[in-house]
């Protein structure tokens, strides 16, 4: 078991419920040990920093401050949900690049009798967690029912790989840790263009119009790739596509019906847990047909369906780059040809 | 000197890049802070830590040590050399009881007048703020005799 | 100070420059010179003197009349910096019999008139500075200037442009000329091109003939396929180890017929010629008019050499020229002077993700778009889609990829603006599609570039302001399903544009070599932070490097176009000739020496040199430097755990007596 | 485009050039907001999600910052728009803290009362009520209060998806609360402080 200190974040207890109870369900055989930061309050998602920078950041430093209060064997704090692992990571990052930013939070949080000193915690992503820590190989070995016959659109949305503060993922705009997680549970992963794409975030509640643009957009490109459903590892992402789903529809004279789920909803389902304890059901735009393709009945066979390129016809395609490799991958296979 | 301590300064020049930038001040006529006295070397990696020393105990009261930025030295990769004889010197320093703050590096190219001019004035005040060293003077007699650093820890 | 050492010291003579008023305006010339006789006499100083200008011919011959009249055994001048008249001054004590190296100069005027006020303070710190030349002077020791024959051959590595225009001027002036190409054959990059900007002549055209003759030049010995391993020596003197991989082909057999490249049935995509975009046999010449004809075989893609069996090419072969049992040589070169023209990488597009090249198939580079345009290239100068035979409607070329960005190149590569304007003209051209060019700032500097870009607008192409956000495949609507759509801000226009195109082709920017670092290494070069090899001087020296007798050429030390890098390959040829014709090369005496009697052999010294100067004795144990090779920094003597090594010019004794000199006035109050 | 521009009458003079604009917004902004290099290039315009919602792509605001246009940045709706999508943060060749600018305008704009529609302002002030209250958000809260101020109707219209939240138990009708609200309190006192003296 590896501990980690957990920052859940307020949705998690809300409208994000089926992360909260798929995650702690799969935490234990994966072997991850979640200490929750004790009285953690809210990051203040996108709002807070739009208003008052240092009150802002002193409210996302209160936390950082508690968790290094914390820190017994470990100092990696984890978030699952995008908002909350961004701006834990960007105060941690933002104190120490503005050194007087950092002075002022400090003496904000002097106040509480509190004191956080930049640099001094990891803050990771859980899904970085499983993909790094845990390793797609001790997933892969724990799974009993793979996801044959599922066809996901792995969509991880903007504020984990983006802007990576710490350089920990594999690319800004097509990473592959979601890809690589969903096809280790056996699901067939689309080659999704809008993996990164933005779901609209707080713009369904303020200007559901330009939302409603968004997450068309998202909708549309799944359905076009015959996504059975979308998986996501954020709340505000699950949120607006699957609540906001119908309003869409309603906007555009559209009959979309994608279902989207949490990450950990399926890596739950493919560890062999039953649906109900991992949070289906409480989606807005039912799964209930999607899941029917994989739920008790033997799942069919699948067909290659992506297109792959035919071998020498045409002229041939560089291979593609899948890591954030700093150097020259391509031309340092050939140095040592 | 009167009530304001003026601080002695010896400053270690390399021929390719801060040597040049100090004649590029001259040249452009920048004013800056008379308390430093610049020696030239071919290469901040000739400096031996044996100078800053002798420095020291000769009545320096801070040692200025410049070098051409990383990557642009020279000698190919020797002012590397210089900054990691450096970290270590401080930390002899320190042993010693002497402020390792001290002696300083920067980097300067023989570009970079006004950057040497603008370091010179900065280091100069930290000096002052640390007052005298004085160490002169506590040597009695001879004062060219003075006990070397182990050098070896620091060879490489 | 003792009476003996007072009696031991040398006669030392100060002059104090007034340099018009430049010094005298802050600095008590008159003052200096007369606490410089009197507190100074007691460290030897017998005259001390000031003048209106010490650097004219009445202010030197004051020196040598002292020299010769006094008997001066060492000289002060207290004036400028010793970057503007040390050797004036030197010239001076040398004229009057005195070694030269036994002068130094005390910058009173750089250093203390010019940038500071206060007359009183300055007139302080200059007695300071003086008094510090006057110490370090009188151990200062003399020295003679090292001269060391030159050998007349020249190694130039890289074969392309201008490695070759460089080979070719030396060798025409008479001299050998050793040429060392990685590839099978010369020609670099160059000769993937097709057109060349601005006037769109040929490239195969005007270089073929180049390579031909550097290829059947008596001067000139050719070493394709082959690599420089180790390199040790100085100028005049360098000695050259080359790796000549095996081609397993005997040349003095083949006669390059090309019947072992037709029969040989396996075929691979060519990763370097082609650009990835075409296929080449295993036992290949990369392009018909190569130079040497004589084809390599791909030994890691070779069925014989990953089976045992197969063999066609040496059943085919007429001369019995294939031979599979050719194992790498390493030969040993003496040369006088070396040219570095060692080319650049391409970025590699993949990394800029947002573009899709790698995944989205018609998003093509600019050197796949060389090849492609190439009418010898895999399409046969068709402009297609990657599906081979489909010709786009609607291109879109955008510039600056890799380049000009943080997150990749900071730099501009300087050819990508041309090269695009190239690209539309040709794409228009030869398919009549409509193509739109996405620039940040069009770069048009040099003779007929911007006529170029005159004319390219002309012709219709539709120029767009902004650099591209994204290439995509996410169609928002009809118009765009299918199609790959360029999202860019047309900040001309201040709106944001989504632009849908059959074909992208990406402008990528040009990069070190991916071994620079180690190629700066292997011949003692500077290598900035970029990995760009450093010029002397980046204006007035853009082909030396700090080591003598190593030159640099063309896109080594940074992007350039094809004049550019045959104006430098012609430039360093002409260094190099300089260097041959003076026979004999003169190094400053400013070395470092080891005392084998003191050296205990621990080696720390060894591994401290980027020169490989120091060679170390197993017989004996002790470490020696190799003055012609030494540069003099002098890391090695501060290093020394023994004190084994001395500088000249700048010994410890000089250096520890010129802080003594410095801090005289602390002491003297303490 | 479209003849029937509403838009008041614009006029091609700058009239007002308030030079210490771009310094005033870069010393507000978290991190080193690296506003002043840059170059123009409109990879962020290009890259942004909603850029057909806003007046002014960022790469404008950014001219209009340098040229002092404080008015006009201030009243533009470009920050109010932002996703914060980091598209253009990832793309910049300069390292143009953009996101967190447009948050530097926003809170300007919120000071200074520039802004032209309520709507995002007040969302975010009502937002950061309930965090200040509870230390938590609330969303039930937030939401009612939100759309019965700004949008009535929609209130109708979304109380179908709201009562599905709550029938699924994805929303509370009651704010959870932290243990240690007076901890919170003081720390945020403080740095209120903080932030009007800086």
């Amino acid at each position: 078991m590896s501990d980690y200190l957990f920052y859940p974040g307020c949705s998690m207890e809300s409208s994000a419920k089926a992360y909260y109870d798929s995650l702690l369900e799969i935490a234990e055989p994966l072997g991850i040990n979640l200490k929750e930061i004790e009285d953690w309050n809210c990051c203040g998602a996108t709002e807070y920093v739009g208003i008052n920078l240092i009150p802002a950041y002193s409210l996302i430093a209160r936390n950082l401050a508690l968790a290094a209060k914390m820190k017994n064997g470990t100092k990696t704090v984890v978030a699952p949900c995008s908002a909350c692992y961004l701006n834990l990571a960007k105060a941690d990052y933002y104190m120490a690049e503005r050194p007087a930013l950092g002075e002022k939070v400090n003496q904000a949080l002097e106040a509480g009798g509190l004191h956080y000193v930049p640099g001094s915690l990891d803050i990771r992503h859980i899904l970085d967690v499983i993909i790094n820590d845990i390793g797609l190989e001790t997933l892969k070995a724990k799974v009993i029912k793979p996801l044959k016959g599922l066809r996901v659109a792995p969509y991880l949305g903007c504020m984990v790989p983006r802007p990576d503060y710490y350089h920990r993922w594999s690319d800004p705009e097509h990473p592959i840790e979601l890809v690589e997680v969903l096809k280790a549970i056996g699901a067939e992963v689309i080659d999704f263009p809008r993996a990164t794409a933005c779901c609209g975030g707080h713009m369904t509640q303020i200007g559901p119009e330009t939302a409603y643009e968004l997450i068309r957009r998202l909708i549309s490109s799944a359905e076009k790739y015959k996504a059975d459903i979308m998986v996501t590892v954020c709340p505000m992402c699950q949120m607006n596509i699957d609540a906001y789903q119908s309003e869409t529809n309603r906007h555009f004279g559209t009959n979309y019906h994608m279902p989207i789920v949490f990450f950990t909803q399926l890596i739950g389902l493919a560890l062999g847990f039953p649906p109900e304890k991992l949070g289906f059901g409480t989606e807005i735009t039912s799964t209930r047909a999607a899941l029917a393709r994989i739920g008790v009945e033997i799942p069919e066979p699948v067909e290659e369906t992506a297109p792959r390129r035919k071998k020498e016809e045409g002229l041939p395609m560089p291979p593609r780059l899948l890591k954030n490799v700093k150097g020259k991958p391509r031309k340092a296979e050939e140095a040592e040809q | 000197m009167s009530e304001t301590f003026e601080p002695v300064i010896i400053g270690f020049t390399c021929n390719w890049c801060s040597y040049r930038a100090a004649d590029l001040a001259g040249t452009a006529r920048m004013k800056y802070a008379p308390n430093v006295r610049l020696i030239r070397l071919m290469c901040s990696g000739r400096l031996d830590p044996t100078f800053v020393m002798k420095a020291l105990a000769s009545g320096a009261d801070g040692v200025l040590i410049t070098g051409c930025h990383p990557g642009e030295c020279h000698y190919i990769e020797q002012n590397y050399k210089a900054l990691r004889r450096y970290l270590l010197l401080r930390r002899v320093l320190k042993g010693m009881g002497i402020a390792p703050e001290r002696v300083k590096l920067v980097w300067v190219s023989a570009a970079e007048g006004m950057k040497l001019a603008h370091e010179i004035n900065i280091f100069v005040e930290e000096i002052r703020a640390l007052g005298p060293l004085g160490w002169h003077k506590k040597l009695k007699g001879n004062g060219h005799t003075l006990e070397e650093p182990a050098l070896e820890e620091v060879a490489a | 100070m003792s009476a003996e050492s007072k009696s031991n010291k040398p006669k030392v003579g100060v002059y104090v420059c007034h340099c018009g008023t430049n010094i005298s305006h802050t600095v008590d010339v008159e003052q200096v010179r007369e606490w410089a006789e009197k507190t100074l006499g007691a460290e030897g100083v017998v005259i001390a003197r000031d003048y209106k200008f010490m650097c004219s011919s009445l202010g030197q011959e004051l020196i040598e009349k002292d020299i010769k009249e006094l008997g001066l055994e060492r000289v002060v001048v207290a004036a400028c910096s010793p970057h503007l008249h040390e050797m004036t001054f030197r010239g001076a004590s040398k004229r009057a019999g005195l070694n030269p190296y036994l002068t130094e100069l005390a910058s009173i005027r750089e250093q203390v008139s010019w940038v500071h006020t206060d007359k009183a303070v300055a007139t302080e710190k200059a007695k300071a500075v003086v008094a510090g030349a006057v110490e370090r002077v009188i151990k200062n020791e003399p020295l003679e200037e090292i001269r060391v024959p030159i050998h007349p051959d020249t190694l130039v590595v890289g074969g392309g442009i201008a490695g070759i225009q460089a080979a070719l001027e030396i060798a025409n002036a008479g001299f050998k000329v050793y040429l060392v190409e990685r590839e099978p054959s010369i020609g670099g990059h160059m000769a993937q091109f097709d057109k060349t900007f601005p006037t769109l002549d040929c490239a195969a055209c005007i270089l073929t003939p180049r390579m031909f003759e550097a290829g059947n030049h008596p001067n000139i010995e050719l070493l394709t396929w082959s690599e420089v391993t180790h390199v040790s020596g100085y100028v005049g003197n360098f000695t050259v180890t080359v790796k000549k991989k095996p081609r397993y082909v005997n040349t003095d057999l083949c006669t390059g017929c090309g019947i072992c490249v037709e029969k040989c049935p396996k075929k691979v995509v060519d990763d370097v010629y082609e650009a990835g975009l075409g296929y080449r046999k295993v036992v290949y010449t990369p392009f018909a008019q190569a130079v040497p004809k004589y084809p390599v075989i791909d030994a890691p893609n070779c069925t014989y050499f990953q089976k045992g069996t197969c063999k066609a090419c040496e059943k085919f072969c007429p001369t019995n020229a294939i031979d599979f049992t050719q194992k790498e040589e390493y030969v040993t070169l003496p040369v006088g002077n070396i040219i570095l023209a060692t080319g650049y990488d391409l970025f590699d597009a993949r990394r800029v993700s947002n573009y899709g090249y790698g995944r989205l198939a018609n998003v093509f580079t600019s050197i796949e778009f060389e090849r492609m345009s190439n009418a010898a290239g895999p399409t046969g100068g068709n402009i297609v889609l990657r599906d081979g035979k489909t010709q786009p409607k609607t291109v879109g070329i955008i510039h600056c990829v890799g380049s000009r960005d943080k997150n990749y190149n900071n730099y501009c590569s300087s050819i990508c603006c041309m090269q695009s304007l190239k690209f539309a003209h040709l794409v228009r051209e030869r398919t009549g599609a409509t193509v739109y060019e996405f620039y940040i700032d069009m770069r048009t500097p040099m003779k007929a570039y911007d006529e170029f870009y005159q004319r390219v607008l002309e012709e219709g192409t539709l120029f767009v302001r902004g650099k591209v956000a994204q290439v995509t495949n996410a169609a928002r609507n009809e118009r765009e399903e299918g199609k790959l759509i360029i999202q860019v801000e047309d900040t001309l226009a201040g709106k944001q544009r989504r632009i849908p195109v059959d074909m992208v082709i990406l402008s990528i920017g040009m990069e070190p070599r991916h071994d620079a670092k180690a190629t700066s290494h292997l011949f003692g070069v500077g290598c900035s932070a970029d990995g760009w090899f450093i010029e002397k001087h980046p204006k007035l020296d853009p082909v030396s490097t700090m080591t003598e007798g190593v030159m640099i050429a063309g896109c080594a030390t940074g992007p350039k176009d094809i004049p550019a890098s045959v104006a430098q390959g012609s430039a360093a040829a002409a260094r190099v000739l300089n260097k041959i014709m003076q026979k004999e090369v003169v190094l400053e005496p400013i070395k470092a020496t080891i005392n084998p009697e003191q050296c205990s052999g621990c080696r720390i010294c060894n591994g401290l040199c980027p020169f490989n100067a120091i060679l170390f004795h197993e017989d004996r144990m002790v470490s020696e430097v190799n003055p012609a090779l030494c540069q003099g920094c002098g890391t090695c003597v501060a290093a020394c755990p023994a004190g084994a090594i001395s500088g000249s010019g700048f010994s410890n004794e000089q250096i520890l007596a010129q802080i003594d000199g410095l801090l005289m006035d602390v002491n003297m109050a303490a | 485009m479209p003849q029937t521009d509403t838009q008041p009458f614009r006029t091609a003079l700058i009239q007002e050039e308030d030079l210490s604009l771009l310094e005033e917004v870069s010393m507000k902004t978290a991190g080193v907001s690296h506003l002043e290099m840059c170059i123009q290039c409109g990879s962020c315009g290009g890259s942004c999600p909603p850029a057909e919602e806003m007046d002014h792509t960022p790469r404008m605001l950014f001219a209009m910052l340098r040229a002092g246009m404080r008015e006009a940045v201030l009243q533009s709706n470009t920050p109010w728009i932002c996703v914060s999508c980091y598209h253009c943060v990832v793309r910049c060749p300069q390292n143009v803290h953009i996101t967190d600018v447009m948050y530097t305008l926003k809170s300007m704009a919120i000071r200074e009362r520039k802004y032209r529609d309520a709507t995002a302002p007040e969302f975010s002030e009502t937002f950061v009520d309930m965090v200040e209250k509870y230390g938590r958000s609330f969303e039930f809260g937030l939401a009612t209060r939100h759309y019965l101020k700004h949008a009535p109707l929609r209130l109708v219209s979304m109380s179908t998806m709201g009562l599905g939240m709550l029938a699924k138990g994805r929303m509370s009708i009651t704010p959870k609360k932290i243990k240690d609200m007076p901890q919170l309190k003081a720390i945020l006192d403080k740095a209120k402080e903080l932030e009007l003296t800086s």
